[in-house]
């Protein structure tokens, strides 16, 4: 068992965890409506200082996915994992981390779920990051 | 406004070369290049370089080896997109007067592995997401689920590739390979397995890009460059390293626009292109691609590839000397070495590979950092 | 052909910032450039980004911040003359309108130490001649010999630019240093000292360039590019890597050859020069190129400095905000952080180090591979 | 003591050593004469492969020389070392290692000698460099 004094995500910003349900935070344009994750003070297509942060629903639906069984440069999780991009209601489609090893656990279309997860420990620290989840899938 | 023409080119064979480092390799490409436009570097009044993975003054170094006239010489880097990125550059400068005589030379010494570098932000590389081929696998899964492009489709189109590969002396892999045998690979990033991904690896490719009064003293058998444009990506297109991208974007891809750009250049469509070299980073691009410049519609890529309409001999051949999934992939090198490849097909200089009669050919590399080029050539 | 201006400069401030990546750097020089332009991304039709230590996409990342309008991007890298190289593929490009706005950003996270990528061979590093200081020593220490500079003039240089920098702030080290401090400091490279060699660090500059009509609607201060040039060195030059030299080349060096063909596009002299920034990247360089770009004969550059001929007030100011003896280098912003300062120069914006009726300055970059930029600008 | 199963050259084709008199090979141009170190088969004048492997005199004149003091990257031997640019009769000029710890045995315009010296010790293999060794100073 590994000690850990304290958990941090892996970048600040990109999701609320502590103590609230898990929701990625994106960035909106308040002229445009467009919206970037992670998230920034200019918009993507106004190219103005006109972002500001939402939270958006937790679930979305899962549209492609892959598993990869090779570690790529920098990875400090383990192998093999899966990766997928979800297309949320409000319109924006986020690539994530799944909570699950195997394809086969994963369907086109399914609903998934944003949950914070360990994604490291190092030097005492539990890193977290946000993962997708199957609804289906044992849901609390 | 002057015509601008390719009066030479040349390769280093691609594949990996641990004895040669990268100035070597980048001296053999740009010498080719200048003999097979019967020139020397005293003939060439800029140079620009295309290369990813060396630090510093590359091209300088390169060209050394060849002489040292003093011409201002500039290095590019656009990742996969670094060499046509270059040759616009000097395209754009004959066309405007500023030089007759430019010389593009694209080396590489790919590092080893999954490709570093691409710009992801530490969390991504942490968490997983730093991964080039999740990039790509993704991409054709979707395309799968949306329009049914089947694994064998894929299979396919790495067969057709490494079967084309096998008279090509630049490419890397010159084996056949079954579709069987592609399926049954490993499995790197599902649905992609070993041999439906191309390997980073080592190689040099140079251009000779002429005024086209200039070049009629030097060769009697200049193609022109009818298009040569870069575009980069807008949101729309969620490319290594972006995170997310808008549900429905109201605009055409990255590819799209740049095919478009570059129709509208040549004043031709991509039914009057007789053979092209695309970005099959892995066979799924190659499918998606295909649809995205025009040559079929959305959708149909690999149910036209599986017709063979991309094979020799079909309607409209596509990677016809193997590609970027038999030739491997020098980063820097690659998209001119598909420059190199269409020019010897314009000349009917291409061997067994030769699409009879090319008159219009089309290059077309995409990568890391949504950079999208198109070139066309005509003779 | 159209005329060529600066419409808006900005930096992010030049030192060590570790809790910042060069994504954070190169997006607050762009801002800065940005709004001191009145425009946004939008405006910019091609953006050329100027780095030497990231690998690939790295403009295309840094101006992901400020928004993803699918502008053609470059990143270019020409060593400390990557920035001005930059400056001058946009102003070519503006000039045979290309396009009317461009925007350039260079940004740097050098690394510690010895700069490493210079282009040396194994065996130069090996056997220890693969040391930048090494041929700048060389350098000044040949014109000790046959001039009779002294280790004093390089203190001097160095004390000078020290003086200047207290008032700039982006410079990297802001703290007055007499001659003795300089001179009595660790002795890097033989007759440099500490102070007398510039220290590599992180960094940011950015210039937006414009069609000088299309200007008109955005800024009431543009500043004119009468000359852009890059030249690069011939056997002449021993530079970085170069081992070999002719010992009399009948020919100039390339910092003479930039500096004239500048002069020359722009109808300008070295007399007509009222504030220059050039490549101080050592005490004895600020001498030796004080000369070539023709500010005073040959073998004076160190007698002119002590008399105080290149300093603020003097005949011809050099440095005057500290040079990148004092700013520090990060390599790819380093000369656009030059050309920022003497836009500021020009505008009359430059505060206590302001040249009076400041008309026309001149920038210069010159480092490995042999590159030597430079750019004159005009009110 | 290490043991040192072959000498080999820091790289092939710099200068003349086994068996012979210590001489640097430079490439020197049919057609204008131009001479470059090490050698290559382009003139970087004409731009032509005109040129053929000559060695030149082995005594030149020491025109400029610094010292270093800390190890530069890739650096194999030992710090202080000194390096200066030697002009052979022929009217090359070449930036070279010399055998010196310190400047104060160096002097602007003194006759240096090419010699083949131990650069680094590697492998079992000794590395070999040409070095600058002032010819006043032990002379054989
Ligand atoms: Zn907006
Ligand atoms: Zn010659």
């Amino acid at each position: 068992m590994v000690y850990v004094k304290e958990k941090v995500p892996v970048k600040e910003g990109l999701f609320k965890w502590q103590d609230e349900e898990a929701k990625l935070i994106v960035a909106k344009c308040t002229k445009c409506g467009e919206m970037v994750f992670p998230q920034q003070s200019f918009c993507p297509e106004c190219c103005l200082e006109t972002m500001e942060p939402v939270t958006i629903n937790s679930i979305g639906k899962l549209k492609c996915f892959t598993r990869i069984t090779a570690p790529p440069p920098g990875y400090k999780g383990s192998v093999p994992y899966t990766a997928g991009i979800v297309e949320f209601p409000e319109g924006i489609r986020i690539l994530g981390i799944t909570t699950e090893k195997e394809v086969v656990n994963l369907e086109p279309g399914m609903e998934m779920e944003v949950i914070v997860d360990t994604a490291f420990i190092e030097d005492e620290k539990e890193y977290v990051m946000f993962k997708y989840k199957p609804v289906s899938q044992g849901e609390d | 406004m002057e015509e601008v023409v390719i009066a030479g080119v040349g390769m280093h064979e691609f594949g990996r070369f641990d004895d040669k480092d990268y100035r070597d390799l980048g001296f053999v490409a740009a010498k080719r290049a200048l003999e097979d436009a019967n020139m020397s570097l005293n003939e060439v009044q800029a140079a620009f370089s295309a290369n990813v993975y060396e630090i510093s003054a590359a091209g300088h170094n390169v060209l050394e080896k060849l002489g040292v006239p003093g011409i201002p010489i500039i290095n590019v880097e656009n990742a996969c997109a670094s060499g046509a990125s270059a040759v616009r550059l000097a395209y754009q400068a004959i066309k405007n007067k500023e030089y007759d005589v430019a010389l593009v030379v694209g080396f590489e010494k790919s590092p080893r592995g999954f490709l570093p570098g691409a710009g992801y932000d530490r969390w991504q590389e942490w968490t997983g997401l730093g991964a080039n081929p999740l990039y790509f696998a993704s991409s054709i899964h979707e395309h799968m689920v949306e329009y049914g492009t089947t694994r064998e489709q894929l299979a396919y189109i790495a067969s057709k590739s490494h079967k084309n590969a096998v008279h090509n002396p630049y490419a890397m892999f010159r084996k056949e390979l079954s579709i069987d045998e592609v399926l049954n690979a490993r499995m790197v990033s599902d649905p992609l397995t070993l041999y439906m991904l191309c390997a980073p690896n080592d190689g040099a490719a140079a251009v000779v890009i002429c005024n086209k009064k200039v070049a009629k003293s030097f060769t009697e058998k200049p193609i022109s460059i009818a298009a040569s444009v870069l575009e980069t990506r807008r949101r729309g297109d969620m490319f290594v390293p972006a995170v997310s991208a808008p549900a429905n974007p109201p605009y055409p891809t990255v590819a799209e626009r740049a095919a478009q750009s570059a129709y509208e250049m040549a004043s031709l469509g991509p039914e009057d292109i007789d053979v092209a070299e695309i970005q099959d980073v892995d066979a799924g691009s190659e499918i998606i691609y295909s649809e995205r410049l025009g040559f079929c519609p959305i959708g149909e890529g690999g149910a036209r590839a599986e017709a063979g309409e991309t094979s020799i001999g079909g309607r409209i051949p596509l990677n016809v000397n193997g590609g970027i999934l038999s030739r491997g992939e020098p980063v820097g090198a690659s998209s001119l070495g598909q420059i190199a490849e269409i020019t010897w097909q314009l000349r009917g200089e291409a061997g067994v590979n030769q699409v009879e009669g090319a008159k219009v050919a089309l290059s077309h590399s995409e990568g890391a950092g949504g950079n999208s080029c198109v070139t066309i050539l005509t003779r």
